[in-house]
């Protein structure tokens, strides 16, 4: 097919895996959104040259294995208590980069005590949200951010209110604490999206550095096998349902809501 | 013809057949394989000559796996790190360490 | 009587399915049965496998080492628990995957070209059910009408409509030892 | 035959609280027990049982003590991690003696571990993980079937004792298949009147208060002799085992759960060797069968204890042996589970010595060649035999 | 004198924090303990620690986490149900190998239970109330003096074994005056280097992880056997006690913390009274010193295990002991404080029967003549002794 | 001084200390705002003949003794549990009536997340929440509401952001979620607002009766103990520092947010 | 003299002295007594004939101390019920009671 | 020689802080000291109180039910304690809010009239040095100046402007026993 190319030496590079990336296949299941968001967080590391100054917390979920991957130092928290540890870290050493990344079921489930006290104290760290509406680890059980009608393992007839309570949009509480400098909802699943995504981590980062607190970025993303559909059915049922319920965009920056957000 | 050219490489044995990067390319580059890699999955091929080098494909390719070239220089060349083959694993602690072999492939429940 | 049999493969071949329709199959004969999966993460080229023990008597442990039969679905898992049939035991597998056969010679060895068959079948979701059928006329552990029954109890509801393709399966793989059994008798 | 089926443990216990009349569910998923919620979404909920996932450990056991408090069967399910996160709430429940149910799939610790089976939290469950002297009445079911029984067991003596029940099971038990039936069980007849609970105070009585707060000492001692009183009681009349062989044995097996099942057949095989061996199955691991040991050990040489974990409930046969005769511990861990063989290893192993009684061995007694520099530790580990004693 | 002050418990243990190097201490108030994080909020931080008060105890366990796993010397402090709180978070950092200081000034269980001084923690602390097997190593200061020297000594202990410790005080020692001398201590000498930190990840070294999970079982014993070689290693060369006329005793007491105190007092009292009896007082209560009991069960006859719980380390001293000797157990709960008297009075009474040994009584002896009744246990705790053995 | 006044008998009662409150006298401080606020709940549940009906949670904190003095059913909860336990009893006797009593410790930091996930499924139970801008119980230590500057025993120095992160106005979380029917804040210090507060209080047990869901009604209230003053200088402390902060009046009325609060 | 005339009664030995009442009394009829109740607490007395029955007194008294009289119908008589003399203490479980001796009095820490 | 002491009396009296100063009296001058509160609530008609162990030797327990000698601030107190004053002790109470006196007749008593005495020095709040002034006239425990001395450190340094006038109490309490004393004699 690519005969008519001259070889590949003579070509340049225009994208690479981030060295900053392991070797180490990964384990996600096809399509799923979490291999981007690695791939582009580590991406960020590698561009601003942070490798050997930033310190990642993966607690339980999918993601738990992130350390496979991610050629940083890193700590594997307990389910729902990343914030906690990264506060730990970050309070020693506060001239590192520290970020957890969590899932809803981790930070919007068992941890939100810990997520909303570090967003309250504007803990000068970053937390990734992997919001896919679903408890994909366990083999798919309902999350707090499970939109309404969504079947899984838990609601097997749909999630209802009266049992379950309503999808809990927890980034739109985290934006009206003051200690949250900047707080953003994002995707994975298209090419423009995850430029978005990049710039906002390293938008992030940048904060980071200038001490200025808080910064929370959702992505909302699929889970193929959680919601038993392939990859590409996946993100169409995810623009559908799941972004009227999670809209994307920026919920606040520079320490301000934005108008999108009042 | 499209005035820039490119090409992508696909590590075809890490590829898990998605077809997230073939619903990305804009120029209807990539296809499945008929053939099943070692894990068994269909990986993405390119069948087309038509490639930009446009990068959209390896944005939303969440393993990965492809890298891209282009014949014009885009002036941000330096910005791009080739992988370089590193080591991966540490002896983390005096007593317990983290090998990959342990690491499970697929789905795990905890 | 005790069977304690060891089914193995790849994950997703059916091989959890096999040994539980058997189980079924066996508690619907009155016998005591067990099942135990190796539950937990698929490991890089590991195998995921069951043992299931028909017994006339209360089952103690359910993990053993040592099998009556072991039914292996590809070669890895021949590879892993060739050594752990007993003497005189029964080992069969898919030979059609297979690139170093057995090498016990104690054994009533079973190869089983499963592609083969299953091609006949047009259906490739089935060979577990043709291994089966092809174990049971080797090793009397359950009727196959018992089999026939436990199918539609192990079969979640919404696979019904898939009922008669394996129960051809279970068949075909019971003629087709019979078959290769009788011009060597 | 309706009511025989073939069913995971997990399925098997939680249907077995449906018919038990358990009326809510509070619950986390967590792996090796996820089924039992999911089951219970599917099948409680036609019922009319309250089945919620909620947001985390905590608030499920917190709201077993309300649901309990109110005079309801209740229970909670999780597995290793998730029972830690309620030690807090287990201690209040025990202190306020509220009835309910817990069961613990216990999966290989410490820390995130691995979801294999495993017996690490023996002492979590019957010393108590949680503050305070409390206990948990804690059944050890070694069946798919007595995943099922204890359920109803464990509800009654709940509620006769006012007292929190565990079931202690494993991560094999959850998962496998055996044939279960479900006996014939009126929960109306079973279950005592709650004229405790706090349904609202009618005119005709005084207000009921349930509490663990008792600021005055003295109070709070009446209130700690009283709960000890009732672990006596409970100690005298619910003691629950299974012997086999063990009136003809030279040397007794105990172990309970799944590793209980290995062992016996291990033991089976040992006799059909020729060897004097016996099995003790506590099914009750508090209260335990110390009692039983100590009449036992007048005629033992020999005590081999299996676990699926480091060594603890050596701890409570050692208690109950009193230094009678030797008592030797083969573990496995991190859900790593022995295959009969090599539990009869040990057996023959220890059968061999059992004409020359040694002195019972220090706890450390394999270090003592062991140089101490920790980066060895290592090494160390790797080239320790696995019979050692730890 | 400048070093020499008058102090309670908890605010020597919060000086001695600051000047071990402590880091970060990150905490929740509860009764009686929260002068720790109050004398460290006004002294430590102006000694340039991180003083957290934060949102839960829950909260500030999985800090220490991560703070002791970017290499600093970190705490945190609670009392009771507050530590129930902590198990998981315990388990992970045993696990992870992360060394910190847990301290758990006891107060009267379990659940909301009261504010005064009691021991009934010792089995959470000692047998892991948390999923797993894994230990704290715990020290049980008895002075307010020890509330300061034990701080530097579990440091130490913890960073030499990565390994969390634990100081194991009560409500009485921590709201205690007493003098205290604040020994030299240079941090930065007995720190060891923490290569395993999460520091950030420099070129010339390969990525550090601190993890707890390992999904492969095989893996996960691997883990398991390296942290049971860590506790025999600690086992063997850590054990601390100390010994009061044991030498020449006919009787010995054992107790540890503050119940020592009082029994030491009492040993006196019974020694002046022409009594042969001796103490032993742990110090370190996992390692526990079994070999000392063993070693003495010889020459005694009977042993008195005293403690402010329902009978918790007794056990350990049982399997010390094995059998040789009767094991007798008093101990007051609640938060009630027996004065020196009360166990004289036991001691000479178990002194006079000293001539008769007598079978050790089984755990429910006492129940024997109680009815099975449970409506009337209110009415039986009251007539129960305070001896008796529960 | 009453001599020209006819002898009691031949007078009216128009004020009168509820059948539903004890006879015990209370713990609290002097001047406590705590029991104001168990009387005129008392009060209430007096009025609305519900004392039959009405099962009450008190966690830890000053008002764990609530049992004491309230005259109906009552459950001694964890701390921070409260909401848990409410929920536990209310899902087993739903036509009953529930509410928890809580401090600002007891809701907003330990208790963060069980408060907000009730309110997020909609409990239809009644949480009364004391803020008291600390910790009054354990002896005056920060509390998640304490505002900036504060001394307290833990922020010898004053609340600062640094360390202790923001003041934190959980009820305004509360109402932004879907399961939140009526969410308001009250004080006791006047008789004014004691009348404004037992109007709400008799509202949110008139929702719970209708199955409305989640009420909350915050009472912004002294600890003359906590801060070192009298309890006439509390409360006017109270008015000037702590109003700014936390205003009174309504934020969700019949599940909608109130024009003040957006 | 005001249209509406009232009074109030003060259980003296429960009542604590914080003085918010006479703050909240519109025709300061109320002040601190000189003599200390067995708690030691001066306590709060009617110091003028002037009292209207307003209410607001009780309305912030913490301790629910004061009881408020009207000489005048006020329509509203039904829904105000004297207190009665309850039973308070229980025995609420079968071997646990909780007593109202335990309770202690003044600030506890927990 | 070893000196056990109690001091009990209502909350509010300065019990703990008259027990406390004493305990750094005895430091200030090389012994070992003991100071035991009753920490946690004031019971119902209860008394604060605390143990002061003034010691030549290590203190076994501080905590011990007989003294040598108790001060009682208040009747509830002396009722409690004046039995758990050891043969030939010393009980010490204030008079002046007393109703039922002592009757042990086996004890140095020293009543203390303080009603009396603080309005001399017009400070109710000094109560407690004064009678601490008093005892140490009857039992050298601690030198005077010690106790001024320790005053220094166990007041917090925002009432220092108090001290003062709590070491006039201090000499008024020691002054008043040996005037006692002086025409018994
Ligand atoms: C205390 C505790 N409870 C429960 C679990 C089981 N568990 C592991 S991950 C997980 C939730 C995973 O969901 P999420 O955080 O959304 O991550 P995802 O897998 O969807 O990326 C749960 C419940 C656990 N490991 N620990
Ligand atoms: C698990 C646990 N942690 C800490 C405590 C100690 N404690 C009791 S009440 C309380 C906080 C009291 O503050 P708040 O909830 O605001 O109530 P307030 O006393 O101010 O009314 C604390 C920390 C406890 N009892 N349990
Ligand atoms: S289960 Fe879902 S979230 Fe987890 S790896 Fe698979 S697709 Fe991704
Ligand atoms: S680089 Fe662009 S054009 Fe080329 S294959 Fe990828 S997506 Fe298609
Ligand atoms: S996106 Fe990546 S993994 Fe998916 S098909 Fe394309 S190359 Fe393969
Ligand atoms: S400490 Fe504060 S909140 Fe508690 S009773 Fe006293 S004044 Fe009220
Ligand atoms: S408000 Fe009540 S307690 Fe306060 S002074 Fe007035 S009557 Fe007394
Ligand atoms: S009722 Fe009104 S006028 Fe009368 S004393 Fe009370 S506040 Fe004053
Ligand atoms: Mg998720
Ligand atoms: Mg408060």
């Amino acid at each position: 097919m690519n005969s008519e190319l001259p070889p590949l030496d003579s070509l340049e590079c225009v994208w690479a895996k981030p060295s900053t990336l392991t070797d180490t296949p990964m384990h996600y299941c096809p399509g799923c959104g979490h291999g981007v968001v690695h791939k582009i967080l580590m991406e960020v590391i590698q561009e601003l040259h942070i490798q050997s100054e930033t310190i990642g917390v993966a607690p339980v979920g999918c993601s738990v294995f992130a350390y496979y991957y991610m050629d940083i130092d890193m700590q594997e928290a307990a389910h729902g208590r990343a914030a906690a540890v990264a506060t730990g870290i970050k309070r020693m050493l506060p001239d590192k980069y520290v970020f957890s990344y969590q899932g809803d079921g981790d930070l919007a489930a068992i941890g939100t005590g810990e997520t909303i006290h570090a967003a309250n104290r504007g803990e000068n760290i970053l937390v990734i949200f992997i919001n896919n509406a679903i408890y994909g680890m366990t083999g798919g059980q309902m999350a707090p951010t499970t939109i309404l009608g969504m079947k899984t393992t838990t609601t097997p007839e749909g999630r209802d209110t009266e049992t379950q309570g309503f999808p809990f949009k927890i980034t739109e509480l985290i934006a009206m604490l003051p200690g949250a400098y900047y707080v953003t909802r994002q995707a994975v699943h298209t090419p423009n999206v995850v430029r978005q995504f990049k710039k906002a981590v390293t938008k992030a980062f940048q904060y980071q550095k200038d001490k200025k607190g808080y910064c929370l970025i959702e992505v909302v993303s699929n889970c193929p096998s959680g919601w038993k559909m392939t990859p590409l059915e996946s993100n169409k049922w995810m623009e559908q349902n799941m972004f009227p319920v999670y809209p994307l965009g920026d919920l606040k920056v520079d320490g301000k809501l934005t108008e999108k957000k009042s | 013809m499209p005035s820039v050219r490119g090409t992508v490489v696909i590590d075809v044995d890490t590829c898990k057949g998605c077809e997230l990067c073939i619903d990305a390319c804009p120029q209807d580059s990539l296809a499945l394989s008929k053939e099943i890699n070692k894990k068994g999955y269909h990986y993405a091929v390119l069948i087309q000559d038509n490639c930009t080098g446009c990068v959209n494909c390896a944005l939303v390719c969440p393993d990965a796996v492809i890298t891209v070239y282009r014949t014009k220089k885009t002036g941000k060349a330096e910005k791009i790190v080739t992988k370089q083959p590193v080591a991966v694993i540490s002896k983390v602690q005096s007593n317990i360490k983290v090998s990959v072999d342990e690491l499970p492939e697929g789905k795990v429940n905890l | 009587m005790t069977h304690e049999i060891l089914f193995a493969g790849f994950g997703g071949q059916g091989v959890l399915s096999m040994g539980m329709t058997l189980a079924y199959a066996g508690m619907l004969e009155g016998k005591e049965v067990s099942w135990m999966p190796s539950y937990g993460p698929e490991m890089r080229g590991g195998t995921a496998n069951c043992i299931v023990i028909i017994s006339d008597k209360n089952i103690s442990s359910p993990i053993v080492s040592q099998f009556d039969a072991v039914i292996a679905m590809n070669q890895p898992s021949l590879d892993k628990f060739e050594k752990s049939v007993k003497p005189n035991g029964i080992l069969m597998y898919d030979c059609s995957n297979v690139i170093i056969p057995h090498s016990r010679t104690d054994l009533t060895v079973v190869p089983v070209p499963l592609e083969l068959e299953v091609m006949k079948l047009k259906n490739s979701k089935v060979k577990n059910m043709i291994m089966l059928g092809a174990f049971l006329s080797v090793c009397q552990v359950a009727r196959v009408s018992s089999v026939m029954n436990a199918l539609t109890h192990v079969l979640p509801e919404r696979y019904h409509h898939l009922l008669d393709v394996n129960r051809k399966a279970l068949e075909q793989g019971k003629r087709l030892v019979i078959e290769a059994a009788t011009p060597l008798a | 035959m309706s009511n025989v089926r073939l069913m995971k443990g997990n399925e098997a216990l939680a249907e077995a609280a449906i018919r038990a009349g358990c009326r809510g569910y509070f619950g986390y998923p967590i792996t090796p027990q996820s089924e039992i919620l999911e089951y219970l979404a599917r099948e409680g909920r036609e019922h009319g049982m309250v089945v919620m996932q909620v947001e985390s450990e905590l608030a499920a056991i917190n709201m077993v003590y309300g649901a309990a408090g109110a005079g309801a069967r209740v229970m909670t399910s999780s597995s290793s991690p998730g029972i830690s996160l309620m030690q807090e709430g287990l201690s209040y429940i025990a202190c306020a003696e509220l009835p309910c149910l817990v069961v613990n799939v216990n999966r290989g610790g410490p820390g995130l571990g691995t979801i294999q089976p495993s017996q690490g939290d023996y002492f979590q469950a019957t010393k108590g993980g949680g503050h305070g002297d409390y206990h948990l009445i804690v059944l050890a079911p070694a069946t798919v079937q007595e995943m099922a029984d204890f359920v109803y067991d464990a509800f009654d003596l709940a509620d006769k004792y006012r007292n929190p029940a565990m079931i202690l099971a494993d991560g094999a038990l959850g998962q496998m298949m055996e044939k279960v039936i479900f006996r014939e069980y009126d929960p109306k007849a079973s279950m005592p009147d709650k004229p405790w609970a706090t349904t609202g105070k009618p005119p005709t009585r005084e207000r009921n208060i349930l509490t663990s707060l008792h600021i005055q000492p003295e109070k709070m001692e009446e209130i700690n002799r009283c709960l000890q009183v009732k672990y006596q009681l409970i100690n005298k009349d619910e003691v629950r085992y299974e012997l086999f062989y063990a009136d003809v044995a030279e040397m007794l097996v105990v172990a309970y759960g799944l590793s209980s099942r290995i062992a016996r057949r291990a033991v089976e095989m040992a006799r059909s060797q020729g060897l004097s061996v016996g099995l003790l199955r506590p099914i009750t691991l508090y209260p335990f069968p110390y009692q039983v040991l100590k009449d036992l050990a007048q005629d033992l040489r020999n005590v081999l204890v299996v676990e699926l974990n480091a060594g603890q409930m050596v701890q409570d046969v050692r208690l109950g042996i009193e230094g009678a005769v030797p008592v030797h511990f083969y573990g496995r861990m991190g859900g790593i589970i022995p295959p009969p063989e090599e539990i009869l290893s040990k057996i023959a192993d220890l059968g061999s010595r059992i004409s020359t009684p040694q002195a019972h061995p220090p706890l450390a007694e394999n270090t003592k060649n062991q140089s101490a520099n920790l980066n060895s530790i290592f090494e160390i580990a790797k080239t320790m035999r696995r019979e050692d004693e730890f």
